[in-house]
């Protein structure tokens, strides 16, 4: 069952220096319970897109067209007082770095009651216990005590448990994770995906989780978006992404970080670059916008944008030479 | 709390012992003999004289501060050269006009910018922000004694109001004494507004734009919520810390202000000490200003503790 | 071989005041902490935030000033000279920052930030001398030359590295430390700079002192590796038993935390317990007992030291395995 | 070695796609258009200037000349903005005065600023002077400026140069300050490392690496200073403590103005409205230098 449907969201931010397409056409779907990656590298329009989807974005400075959809019901459209009801209660949002997403001067333990008292009719009280039941499964030790601390008293790993108590705390169907370990240690990472894995289980949400790092994606995710210069150019199941990845920035960002343990087969050559960097999104491309850091770039793809091309039932690209590459 | 609270009790007595040398050195490093200074050009050698004197110039500086530091420190603030009586007497009589002004100018000063601050930093870039902020630059500009004559000309002598000048101590006629401190109250309070009302919108925006007002939304916060319950409480830091520095200039506007609408507050005592050049006076009211200065800014310490749970202790 | 870089129990105390009242705490940044670089080759010191692998870097640069322990440049000891012979110093050691932003003065022509160590260590009699060096660094790091001209804000985070590292190059250093000097950067980018490091360690014969909390990035350029948990070394070696064959609970928990890219690996994770204590007040005995797995009572009395194992050069600092030292 | 340019350098070298050539008044205009703020507030200070260096040349008499028998008359052909009680030309008076009194403000900007850029760099370079340094700013902050001006005053003879001195007393621990928070912060940045670790001695780190990053935040400082320090030389002489009588300045004029007021209103409002525009263009042209120089506030614009 479809839970959120996306239909050609695009996002123009309007600049003094000219409008930035952030988004551009994206189309995706996220299934009940599924966890669906968003993976692309600063400026690829992945946190953009989250933002587009909740409204959360300064509707006074961009622009936003095309279709989204929870549950059959238009967000878009939607006003304001309508998508306050959803926010945090349909949909919960993790945010990348726990210490400036928290308010320094309120409690944890009232920022988590907070949620869910603005969705559902309790005593202060109620609330409060709710919090304290909410830090407990979300593991954090002592919760009593930790629910009267205010963020600065607790690690960024807590922090991040407090964030996603407070996330989970209306049970959302949808849960969208912007970053969520990106600040944090790699064990406390660890801690942290562990965590995540085991309330999807009970909480039976559906993620959007927005990341840079293919490891986690590779951990968490059950199909995968690759978004390039505010563009999806790819998208598949995560095994057929890792195993068969067809776009050729894809291709290149999965050799470009390297694999842990590979000096122990020893092939520690040189990492595969993708020359370049990611083109300026006030720079309108006529074609591919990948070209000019692509290999195999021909002169088709300076001239035309590709469109989506279903390569098998479960991955579509964007790239002219998607087929051959099939074939190839 | 406490310890926090004795700590900066402890960092205000340097800044007092600056203050205290200063004003006591200042007669020592004005060129010529503080004796003549005090005296007058005009005045005959032997009342020079006599000021040197009782004055102690004729010791030594550190003699004369010792002394005057250790009479300082038991209260004494010196006679006045003038009328002759202890200067702490004087400045008691006085104190009690000053200090209605100046809770008066804060009340008013707060009531005038803080709604109207939150609510141009929540209407950013529309027509409200944009007057608020040609408003308060312009105000801003203004110094304050043309205010007072402004409000004077429109509320006393046009439309009449409200009495022209004078003072009534509450004690009594409370009626008059509080008509009597509208117009006054208002021409300190609302140059003061001004500062404050810009750095409320500055710092609302500042919390505006930072990543917990976007989590707050995210929870399904509406917009009031997140003005009062999230980025008030947050923008108040710079607020209190604003409203304690800008007390300086109200002190220095009181003095003005007491000067138009004739209020016989501690700034008309300066005044007045002034054209008689009766130094002591004029050191004790440098003092107790700064004091009182030192004093409220302690009280925004206090206040910070209340409203920031990162500063400890 | 010779060393370009020796290291013998630095440690760096702060002081933390709490309050004017308060007592001071002392703050175990780094602790008894020793190794070597060889020249020419690659050391690479790993951790999480706050583990003291950044202190370390700073301490040898005397940016901040070492409480205890011993450092040679050369076989120069550079912890005791006074600041003015430091400068001369410098010559040789050299680094290149994290942030690709805030390390190069945003006020400067890229030729004036490339320049600035050249005209500091009299590399250059006349400007045009000097701006034939920066061309030649600039061709080095492989931006063109006529980027000299323009300010560091026109490029992109990955050009703006390059510049810093141009600008370590200039004296001709023996060592370059750098202190997450990848950290910061796009994937794509990321891949560029690694790939570049290695070719100036080739071409020049540079050693690098390499800091990073990233593993998979050390393991592509590194030779040794050094982990550091609350201010000490615990394990040291080789790369190829580092990471084929970690000895240290803490080292194998690290490793096995890092997500590897392929839906289809899998893993026995280690996912530790808690979170690190406070270097104010670290724990007795073995730093890392609190969230040791394996831990056991002499753990909490005794700190073990670095020992030698038998494999070639490689150190642990861990009671399981004493027994296999020599 | 075979050298690779990377394809985001020759993206950056690509030649940049025709721009339509604009014309230089176009170009102007999108500009003042973009500071309209600094646009506003240096042509309005600018006029105010020019005003005060030519009044010799527009239609002024002697600003101290008396004429007993046309005293107190109001704004005619003959006297624009009237004469005062010794009959003295209120127009010439007011722009003469506005020389003064911009001449102040003026001085005294430049003396804080200067002095108070080396007790703030001295304050931020030598550790163990900076405490006394700052406890003494911090004193004489805590003194309100008007009354601080006031006493110094008492004691020194009215003159302009003592105007000028009192002033900049007060101003100083402000710039002081700001360039000492200034030097500590830009000290802190990975730039000034890597030019200490690039063998960059302590001249060229600050004149080369510290210095050039206050003079934005001076500038912007010293605006304000300037219009503040018009403020209180006028409120001084409108209590009899300032510039000395002999001298016009606003402030005088409108002392002179004070026992009349309730009759004669133009004698305080004239030369009131000269100080408001000075003081107004100059705080206007300090809002738009800020939002102009700070990256923060224009990011987010």
């Amino acid at each position: 069952m479809v839970l959120l449907n996306v239909e050609h969201l695009s996002t123009i931010f309007q600049t003094s220096r000219g409008d930035l397409r952030a988004v551009n056409d994206l189309s995706f779907r996220v299934s009940k319970g599924e966890t669906v990656a968003i993976v692309g590298e600063s400026g690829s329009g992945k946190s953009v897109s989250a933002m587009s989807i909740m409204r959360l974005l300064d509707e006074s400075r961009c622009r936003l067209s095309g279709k989204v959809e929870l549950k059959g019901r238009d967000l878009l459209s939607a006003d304001e007082a309508a998508m306050r009801a959803i926010r945090g209660n349909q949909v919960g949002l993790i945010f990348q770095e726990p210490m400036t997403a928290l308010n320094p001067v309120v409690t944890v333990g009232r920022q988590i009651a907070e949620a869910a008292r603005l969705h559902e009719t309790m005593t202060r009280r109620q609330a409060a216990e709710k919090a304290i039941e909410m830090l407990t499964r979300v593991g954090i030790p002592d919760p009593r005590r930790r629910a009267n601390e205010y963020p600065h008293q607790l690690s960024g790993g807590m922090r991040q448990r407090v964030m996603i108590a407070m996330a989970l705390i209306c049970r959302p169907e949808l849960l969208i994770a912007d970053e969520p370990t990106t600040a944090l240690d790699v064990t406390v990472q660890a801690q942290i995906l562990d965590l995540m894995r085991s309330l999807r289980e009970q909480f039976g949400s559906a993620i959007i989780l927005i990341t840079h790092d293919l490891g986690v994606v590779a951990e968490m995710a059950d199909r995968v978006i690759i978004m390039y210069a505010g563009r999806k150019v790819e998208e598949g199941t995560a095994e057929e992404i890792f195993a068969r990845p067809r776009h050729p920035y894809t291709k290149g960002l999965l050799g470009a970080v390297p694999r842990l343990g590979s000096s122990l087969e020893g092939k520690t050559g040189r990492l595969v670059e993708i020359e370049g960097t990611v083109p300026d999104p006030r720079v309108a491309t006529v074609g591919c916008a990948f070209a000019p850091r692509c290999r195999g770039a021909a002169d088709i793809c300076r001239l035309s944008q590709p469109g989506l091309v279903r390569t098998r039932s479960d991955h579509q690209v964007a790239c002219h030479f998607a087929t051959e590459l099939v074939v190839a | 709390m406490l310890r926090y609270a004795l700590q900066r009790i402890v960092m205000t007595i340097p800044v007092m012992a600056v203050v205290a040398v200063f004003v006591f050195g200042l007669l020592f490093v004005t060129p010529g003999d503080p004796a003549v200074v005090i005296a007058g050009e005009q005045a005959s050698p032997e009342e020079v004289q006599a000021i040197r004197v009782a004055m102690g110039f004729d010791q030594p500086f550190y003699v004369q501060f010792g002394l005057w530091a250790q009479r300082l420190l038991s209260g004494d603030l010196g006679t006045s050269v003038f009328s002759r009586e202890p200067v702490a007497e004087l400045i008691a009589q006085r104190v009690g006009p000053t200090l209605s002004l100046l809770f008066g100018g804060l009340i008013i000063a707060l009531l005038l910018s803080v709604p109207f601050g939150i609510y141009a930093a929540a209407n950013r870039g529309k027509l409200f922000d944009r007057a608020f902020t040609a408003v308060t630059v312009l105000n801003f500009s203004i110094p304050n004694f043309i205010v007072g004559y402004l409000l004077v000309s429109i509320f006393a002598l046009g439309l009449r109001w409200l009495p022209v000048q004078g003072y009534v101590p509450p004690d009594r006629d409370f009626g008059a004494y509080l008509l009597g401190m509208i117009l006054p109250c208002l021409t300190l309070g609302m140059g003061f507004a001004s500062l404050i009302a810009r750095v409320t919108r500055a710092s609302m925006l500042d919390v505006l734009s930072q990543d917990f007002i976007r989590t707050a939304k995210a929870k399904g916060a509406d917009r009031n919520r997140i003005l009062f319950a999230h980025a008030l409480k947050n923008a108040s830091i710079p607020i209190v810390t604003i409203v304690g520095l800008g007390f300086a200039s109200l002190i220095g506007g009181a003095v003005i202000t007491e000067s138009i609408f004739a209020i016989p507050g501690l700034g008309r005592l300066t005044l007045e000490a002034i054209s008689h050049r009766d130094y002591p006076v004029i050191q004790g009211l440098v003092l107790v200003f700064s004091a009182g200065y030192v004093l409220v800014n302690l009280a925004v310490d206090l206040i910070y503790v209340l409203l920031d749970p990162r500063i400890r202790y | 071989m010779s060393s370009v870089l020796e290291v013998f129990n630095l440690k760096k105390y702060y002081l933390v005041r709490t309050g004017l009242f308060g007592r001071s705490a002392q703050v175990h940044a780094v602790d008894d902490v020793s190794f070597r670089v060889e020249a020419g080759e690659t050391l690479s010191i790993v951790g999480e935030s706050g583990c003291g692998k950044s202190t370390v870097g700073r301490t040898i640069l005397r940016l901040v000033e070492p409480t205890a322990g011993e450092i040679y440049l050369d076989g120069w000891r550079v912890d005791t000279v006074p600041i003015q012979g430091m400068r001369r110093l410098r010559k040789k050691l050299q680094v290149v920052y994290q942030d690709p932003f805030s390390s190069l003065n945003p006020r400067l022509s890229v030729r004036d930030i490339v320049a600035e160590p050249l005209e500091n260590f009299g590399m250059g009699q006349s400007r045009s001398e000097i701006d034939d060096q920066v061309a030649d660094l600039l061709d080095k790091v492989r931006l063109p030359r006529d980027a000299m001209k323009r300010l560091s804000h026109e490029f992109s985070g990955g050009q703006r590295q390059r510049i810093g590292i141009a600008r370590a190059l200039a004296p001709k250093p023996d060592i370059i430390i750098c202190d997450e000097a990848v950290s910061a950067l796009d994937v794509s980018v990321k891949a560029q700079i690694v790939n570049l490091f290695t070719d100036l360690q080739q071409e020049l014969g540079l050693a690098l002192l390499f800091i990073s909390h990233d593993l998979a990035i050390v393991e592509h350029l590194t030779h040794r590796v050094a982990v550091m948990y609350l201010g000490q070394i615990i394990e040291i070696g080789d790369r190829r038993t580092m990471f084929s064959a970690p000895k240290h609970p803490y080292t194998q928990a690290l490793l096995s935390s890092i997500p590897i890219a392929d839906p289809k690996a899998k893993r026995n994770r280690l996912v530790l317990n808690g979170e690190v204590p406070s270097p104010i007040n670290p724990p007795s005995g073995c730093r890392f007992r609190t969230r040791c797995p394996q831990a056991f009572d002499r753990c909490a009395v005794e700190m073990p030291k670095l020992a030698q194992l038998r494999v070639d050069g490689h150190q642990v600092a861990c009671h399981l395995h004493e027994g296999q030292s020599d | 070695m075979n050298i690779q340019i990377d394809g985001d350098l020759k993206l950056a070298m690509a030649p940049q796609p025709d721009r339509k050539p604009v014309s230089h008044i176009r170009k102007s205009w999108a500009l003042a258009r973009r500071y309209s703020q600094i646009t506003f507030g240096g042509t309005l200070l600018l006029i105010l200037v020019l005003i005060s260096i030519l009044a010799p040349v527009l239609g002024t008499v002697d600003p101290r000349a008396m004429d007993t028998l046309s005293r107190l008359r109001p704004p005619s052909a003959a006297h624009w903005f009237g004469t005062d009680m010794l009959g003295r030309d209120l127009y010439s008076r007011v722009l003469y005065g506005g020389r003064n009194s911009l001449m102040i403000g003026f001085s005294v900007m430049v003396i804080s600023a200067f002095i108070g850029t080396l007790i703030g760099l001295i304050s931020a370079y030598i550790r163990w002077l900076d405490g006394v340094i700052m406890r003494i700013m911090d004193g004489l902050m805590s003194v309100p400026s008007i009354l601080l001006a006031i006493a110094l005053m008492s004691l020194t003879g009215a003159s302009l140069t003592t105007v000028i001195t009192a002033i900049s007393i007060i101003e100083i621990p402000r710039i002081a300050r700001l360039i000492r928070g200034t030097v500590l912060s830009l000290r802190e940045q990975p730039y000034v490392e890597a030019a200490i670790t690039s063998g960059s001695g302590p001249f060229r780190i600050i004149f080369r690496h510290l210095l050039p990053g206050t003079v934005s935040p001076l500038i912007i400082q010293s605006t304000y200073v300037w219009a503040v320090a018009m403020i209180i030389e006028t409120m001084l002489s409108f209590i009899g403590a300032g510039t000395p009588p002999t001298i016009p300045s606003w402030g005088n004029i409108m002392s002179d103005g004070r026992a009349l007021w309730q009759v004669k209103p133009y004698m305080v409002f004239i030369p009131g409205v000269f100080l408001t525009l000075t003081v107004l263009a100059i705080n206007v042209l300090g809002d738009g230098l800020r939002d102009a120089f700070d990256p923060r506030i224009a990011l987010r614009k």
